[in-house]
């Protein structure tokens, strides 16, 4: 182990996952520095989604090794790797409709996540205070009693951004946090997004390249599984196989 | 198609049921024409039953409803038959018998909560009821706390003798021995395959019949004993296995949908009832279920039980004649229909030598009564509450009835506790 | 209507309905029954207790088990296995080839009690047993399903399944287990004769503060934030797993509670009827307990007690009377059930009755909110108009 | 077991112990078939399949008086009507069915099951009240119960020929259906994504209603052969239940190929068991270890990993 690899947050190595022969993710290979904020594009199914799933532990990986700080995280549970400190949201806002906002976020607040811990888990001031200080950051304070259902789609998408700042994951992973979102939404999602990756890792899947610009360290394109290219943004959109397979057509 | 609970025809059955009535007692030790007014109810009734001066009142508790609704409908019938023929007659102690039917609905805990009903809330005077172990077990505690009286008609395994039952079927040991004897002597018949349902009736009484073959026949053997779950359908490997052992009699005890399986399967292997190599030897099998076998399947086996409706005495021509003008022509009888029949005129003969409705009066009046009008023929109630009766073997026909090709000299006495068999 | 953000373990309108509860078990059926209907009633809600179970797993966490009969049986069977050693004195036995062991054993030629019997000649650890069994069976089917994220209509199959190899198993080993015919014949528990009037009285008086102390459990958990996890759970699984918690363990924790449920139910149910049989473990008893709650209201667990007793109370009044319409009955209701009130009885109580009895009663204020979403925070439970009269009857 | 006896006997006993598995297996995949179209491409928990296929018992038994009464010359080949009929009958009461009740549950897979019991428990009523509470006996040809003796000790019961060349032709008639047939394509286009499905034109609730149907009658079809092997009466379904949802889901869903090879492993498991242990022992064995495996391996045994 050496100590140049310990000073990633993440580091993605010789990752493969094949379903059936195809191989969705083939071999791929990548490092998330610390406070670094990694972009991942790519034309569609490219697999970019799949290496999301595959560093949450939402699909098991045929071979290769995910580091999350000194944790191997391919052989561990969904729950055990977002306990360990990586967060997730989804394409599509996935919120409990059944569940009022403060529920919401109440899941997701770091304290009672065992059974017993969450059968006797209290509802004290300290859980309340940091509710209401993200539903404040998410723009959603006058509705934290409203049930999720009800929300307009930018709200749920919102609301799901803040489950994932009260669990204040160390890395986060965002896939396509704008999309179907209006004007409006989208601006004021750009401005939450870029208050909330400050001080920590994040990767995130965007097709969105002025949103892209704006915040990205440095990206990642993937084409049929396998880096294309990799850098700062002006790097990768000048390189000429980047062009050809996904800016130039 | 058929409505099996209601009668066919009943004004035109209600002479031919006195006639046989009239025919069916003519013989019966007890008093006849006797009347309400001479049996004051206080004076027969102190324990508080459902007697009026006019009716008494009894329960019939059976599955109506249910995987042994198939079993019990023919013991419903033959009860219903028994009481309008008494009360054809002018009724027990001079009142007219009314019944309350209870459907126990396959359930045991159905039956237990209804034998309570019968006897906490609507004090009947006796229950003619049950069908299978389980659920005579299941009442059983109800009727020793409430002090009631049942009637059961099913063959049973023996190892029970309650004060509160009278068991009007045969216990093990009395339908098994003398079939065994007879198949071994007649036959020649040596070595024997046991095969039953798993459950505790045929365990019961295949141990008692290995117990016998092993120690009371001389040199005959057991090649065989296995159990299928109760409803299995699938019967080739063990027909397979009987191929291999050779034995000279297959001893089944199937019972329900598995019987129908069975016996099918066993013909379409090639084995043959009619050619008798091997002889198939059931105690399981009444007219009732060949209907659902199919003559055709069985025919050439052969069945030991008390009663077979092909029995050729008075008593048994008038029976069935009334049966099958109560309920239709193409009714058959079965071994337990026939005991379930025999209840309330048990019943009735122990009340009138009782001169009581009492539970208790009644109780110590049935040792020693005696019905020869039974079907079955002359039947005598044994101190332990069981029949003497006698065992017989028929032979399965293709129309689905048994000819008798054997019949015990003697009544058989019941041995609910066998010595040497357990 | 704000929601109250406080965890009370009762809202008011819930206390009022717990209450009316207890006032139906407690004092209109005690008093209003005879003794043979009210040892009934004991019986049917032995059953309650299953059906609250089924609430928690199926309604709450979407886990449908078709084997809660396994669990009933398990718990009665550890009960009537200390009734029947009680019963089974020498002197009581002396008739039997080896006095002192229960008939059924001697039947079968078994000759010494099992060494799995002895320890439930205490009846502590009978007592004790009557919980853990059905609790250890169900820890272990749950670990081996839920680890394997196994659910929905196949976990509905296995456990079928696994009714009916007990089953096969219990009737298959009656040297053991008494076979087909159950462990009959249960007389006294410590002495003390459980077949009387009055010892009847006095077990449907423990049955029905064993029901409330299950009730109150049922909503501790409900109340708790493992209960909201639970809806969470049905409707997005992934998210709860994503929100950092072990799916598997909340689902096996619920399935062994109902588990522990369905097992003092079963005990219960021993000490009322007097006796334990294999036809209460197989499937046909499992799915029929899954329509109680079903007719109840599968969200509901005091909708699941009155579900039981009008399903039951029904079936005995119906084939009291009419034999053949029961199973046609029966079968109109379960499909009546899923189409019609799939949210059943407290449903009804919340959708249909509740909002006209508002509009009657306080035409102001009420109805700003939307109307109830299928589990409301505050979810009202319903005591059903037509099952408080039925077993007020 | 086997000291004593030669081996041309033992032969002759393993051969027809053979034969007995293949019963076994022709009868798992007739149970199955039927359950494993709906299951498999509508996701539909059929619990009153058991009351279909004695649908088509009755049927034949219906059938097998008619013939006995008006055409006794023809009575010997009245099987083949029978069977067709049961199809239609069965068929068609899963038409009304799908209509009147299952295509208001599509999206409430565990509902369909409550409500098909509660169906079956009113069919098996039904059973019950026109055809009495007693097991009727069907009538079968002489020419189907005999055995053929294939040499002295080997016996090959003809009945069970006849319900393994059952198997066969409905087997391979599915397999056209599903595969080579317009039905087929469209049940199987609904089955990876309804909405695209009907976007393209295809009439899902046409196709559901048939599929359903279809799969009834095969069941009807079954119920009508194993008239030949067991019992006719109200609720002699319900001794099926557990085994035929047990092939299934062994099988893994979806999967016709599936359904077969788990038919033939659990038929072969449990006939070879059977032969060389008591038979309750046997079933349970058999139960246990399919239902470990499914523990194992929850999705069956043939189904394949997909891409999430």
């Amino acid at each position: 182990m050496s100590i140049h690899q310990t000073s990633f947050v993440l580091s993605v190595e010789d990752l493969t996952v094949s379903f059936d022969g195809f191989k969705a993710v083939d071999g791929l290979t990548f490092y998330v520095e610390p406070n670094e904020c990694r972009v991942m594009i790519g034309p569609n199914g490219a697999g970019k989604t799949t290496v999301l799933d595959l560093i949450c532990g939402r699909t098991r990986a045929t071979s290769g090794s995910v580091r999350f700080k000194d944790q191997e995280l391919l052989s561990m549970r969904e729950d055990q790797i977002v306990l360990a400190g990586v967060g997730r949201k989804f394409q599509t806002p996935s919120v409990y409709e059944d569940l009022s906002v403060f529920e919401n976020l109440e899941l997701s607040f770091p304290r009672g996540h065992g059974v017993f811990g969450s059968l006797f888990f209290r509802r004290d001031a300290e859980v309340k205070d940091r509710i209401q200080e993200i539903a404040e950051t998410i723009f959603l304070a006058d509705l934290l009693d409203e049930k999720a259902a009800f929300l307009s789609h930018g709200q749920k998408q919102w609301l799901e951004i803040g489950m994932l700042l009260i669990q204040d994951p160390e890395l986060l992973m965002l896939d396509e946090p704008v999309a179907g979102m209006s004007v409006a939404e989208r601006k004021k999602t750009a401005e939450l997004l870029n208050r909330i990756i400050d001080h920590r890792s994040v990767i995130v899947i965007e097709h969105d390249m002025g949103f892209v610009e704006d915040i990205a360290t440095r990206v990642t394109v993937l084409h049929q599984g396998k880096t294309l290219s990799e850098g700062k943004m002006d790097k990768v959109k000048n390189d000429p196989k980047v062009i050809e397979v996904y800016l130039g057509h | 198609m058929t409505d099996f609970s209601k009668p066919k025809t009943p004004g035109m059955s209600r002479r031919a049921v006195l006639a046989g009535g009239a025919a069916l007692t003519a013989s019966l030790f007890a008093p006849r024409g006797l009347r309400a007014q001479d049996f004051p109810t206080a004076a027969v009734n102190t324990t508080g039953l459902a007697v009026t001066d006019s009716t008494v009142t009894i329960g019939i508790l059976h599955s109506v409803t249910g995987t042994m609704a198939i079993s019990e409908t023919g013991s419903v019938q033959a009860e219903k038959l028994a009481i309008e023929q008494i009360n054809a007659m002018g009724g027990v102690l001079g009142r007219k018998i009314q019944f309350i039917q209870e459907d126990g609905a396959s359930d045991w805990p159905t039956f237990a909560e209804k034998a309570r009903k019968l006897l906490v809330n609507d004090k009947v005077a006796s229950v003619m009821g049950c069908w299978t172990s389980a659920s005579r077990k299941a009442v059983l505690p109800v009727f020793e706390q409430h002090n009631g009286m049942l009637y059961y008609p099913t063959f049973y395994e023996g190892l029970e003798q309650s004060p509160n039952v009278i068991y009007t079927g045969q216990e093990a040991t009395q339908q098994i021995i003398a079939g065994l004897d007879w198949v071994n002597q007649t036959k020649g018949a040596k070595s024997f395959y046991l095969l039953g349902s798993d459950y505790i009736w045929p365990r019961t009484s295949n141990k008692i019949a290995r117990k016998h073959i092993e120690n009371f026949m001389e040199g005959c053997e057991v090649v065989g004993e296995e159990y299928y779950p109760l409803g299995h359908t699938q019967f080739n490997s063990v027909i397979n296995k009987i191929k291999l052992r050779k034995p000279d009699v297959i001893y089944a005890i199937v019972v329900g949908g598995s019987n129908v399986a069975f016996y099918k399967q066993l013909k379409a292997a090639g084995i043959d009832p009619t050619k008798e190599s091997p002889i198939v030897l059931t105690i399981s099998v009444t007219e009732d279920e060949i209907r659902g076998i199919g003559g055709e399947n069985i025919e050439g086996s052969y069945a030991c039980m008390k009663y077979f409706q092909s029995l050729d005495n008075p008593n048994n021509i008038e029976f069935v004649k009334a049966f099958k003008e109560m309920w239709g022509a193409d009714m058959v009888i079965g071994d337990v229909t026939q005991a379930a029949y025999l209840g309330p005129w048990l019943w009735k003969a122990a009340v009138e030598a009782a001169g009581s409705f009492d539970i208790d009066k009644v109780r110590e009046a049935s040792p020693g009564i005696e019905l020869p009008t039974a079907p079955e023929g002359y039947v005598k109630i044994h101190e332990n509450h069981h029949l003497w009766s006698k065992t017989r073997v028929g032979r399965a026909r293709m129309d689905g009835q048994y000819d008798v090709v054997f019949e015990t000299a003697d009544l058989v006495e019941p041995n609910p506790f066998p010595e040497g068999y357990q | 209507m704000q929601i109250d953000r406080k965890t009370r373990f009762l809202t008011r309108e819930e206390a009022i309905y717990f209450g009316l509860l207890a006032a139906v078990i407690f004092l209109i059926l005690p008093l209003a029954l005879d003794s043979f209907r009210l040892n009934l009633f004991g019986k049917y809600l032995t059953y309650a207790f299953v059906a609250i179970g089924l609430v928690l797993c199926w309604g709450a966490g979407g886990i449908l088990s078709l084997g809660q009969g396994v669990f009933f049986g398990l718990g009665g069977y550890a009960m009537a296995m200390f009734l029947k050693l009680e019963a089974s004195t020498p002197e009581a036995t002396a008739i039997q080839s080896t006095p002192g062991i229960p008939d059924f054993m001697d039947w079968n030629q078994i000759t010494a009690l099992p060494w799995w019997w002895e320890p439930f000649n205490s009846l502590a650890f009978s007592l004790i047993a009557v919980v853990i069994v059905p609790v250890a069976f169900a820890f272990i089917i749950g670990v081996a399903m839920f680890r394997r994220r196994v659910g929905g209509v196949y976990f509905a199959i296995i456990t079928q399944a696994i009714a009916a190899i007990l089953t096969i198993l219990i009737i298959g080993q009656q040297g053991f287990t008494g076979g087909v015919n159950g462990i009959t014949d249960l007389r006294t528990l410590k002495g003390w004769d459980i077949r009387t009037d009055e010892a009847k009285e006095i077990l449907y008086f423990v049955n029905a503060v064993l029901l409330f102390a299950c009730l109150f459990a049922a909503q501790y958990v409900r109340r708790s934030k493992l209960g909201r996890l639970l809806i969470a759970m049905r409707d997005q699984e992934d998210r709860v797993r994503f929100s950092g918690y072990d799916v598997a363990s909340f689902k096996i924790f619920v399935f062994c509670l109902g588990a522990a449920f369905a097992g003092i139910g079963g005990a219960m149910f021993t000490l009322q009827v007097g006796f334990m049989s294999p036809t209460l473990v197989g499937i046909v008893p499992s799915i029929e307990m899954v329509i109680f709650a079903a007719v109840g209201g599968r969200l509901s667990i005091l909708g699941a007690v009155y579900g039981t007793l009008l399903v039951n109370w029904a079936k005995t009044t119906l084939s009291e009377s009419f034999p053949e319409l029961w199973l046609l009955g029966l079968g109109a209701l379960f499909i009546a059930v899923v189409m019609f009130f799939p949210n059943g009885l407290a449903g009804l109580w919340s959708e249909q009755v509740m909002p006209r009895l508002r509009k009657l009663f306080a035409g102001r204020g009420a109805g700003a909110r939307p109307p109830a979403a299928p589990f409301p925070a505050n979810s009202a439970s319903a005591p059903d108009s037509p099952a408080a009269k039925a077993a007020a009857e | 077991m086997f000291a004593g006896y030669s081996a041309g006997e033992l032969t002759a006993i393993f051969a027809m112990q053979g034969f007995a598995g293949l019963i076994l297996f022709s009868v798992f995949v007739l149970m199955a078939l039927g359950l494993a179209i709906i299951f498999g491409q509508m996701g539909v928990i059929n619990m009153a399949h058991g009351e279909f296929m004695i649908l088509g018992a009755y049927v034949t038994y219906l059938v097998s008086h008619a013939f006995a009464d008006y055409m006794p010359a023809l009575f010997s080949f009245y099987f083949f009507v029978a069977m067709a009929l049961a199809f239609l009958a069965s068929g068609a009461l899963g038409m009304l069915v799908e209509w009147g009740l299952i295509r208001h549950l599509y999206r409430r897979p565990l509902d369909t099951l409550l409500a098909t019991w509660g169906l079956s428990l009113i069919l098996q009523q039904i059973y019950r009240s026109v055809f009495g509470a007693r097991e009727v006996g069907v009538t079968i040809p002489d020419w189907m119960m005999g055995s053929l003796p294939l040499t002295d000790m080997i016996e090959v019961p003809i009945n069970g020929l006849f319900v393994m060349a059952l198997a066969l032709g409905i087997s391979v008639a599915i397999y056209l259906l599903m595969f080579r047939s317009r039905w087929g394509q469209q049940v199987r286009a609904i089955n990876q994504n309804r909405v695209m499905a009907g976007a393209v034109g295809i009439n899902t609730e046409r196709t559901d209603r048939l599929t359903f149907g279809i799969g009834c009658g095969i069941a009807g079809v079954a119920g009508s052969a194993f008239t030949m092997i067991g019992s006719t009466g109200p609720t002699s379904g319900q001794l099926y239940i557990v085994d035929t949802f047990l092939v299934v889901v062994f099988g893994g869903a979806g999967s016709i190929l599936g359904t077969i090879a788990s038919a033939f492993t659990i038929s072969q498991a449990q006939s070879v068991l059977e032969f060389f242990l008591s038979g309750s022992m046997a079933k349970v064995i058999t139960l246990l270890v399919v239902v470990g495996i499914l523990m194992l391996r929850p999705q069956g045994l043939f189904a394949l990993k997909l891409r999430k």
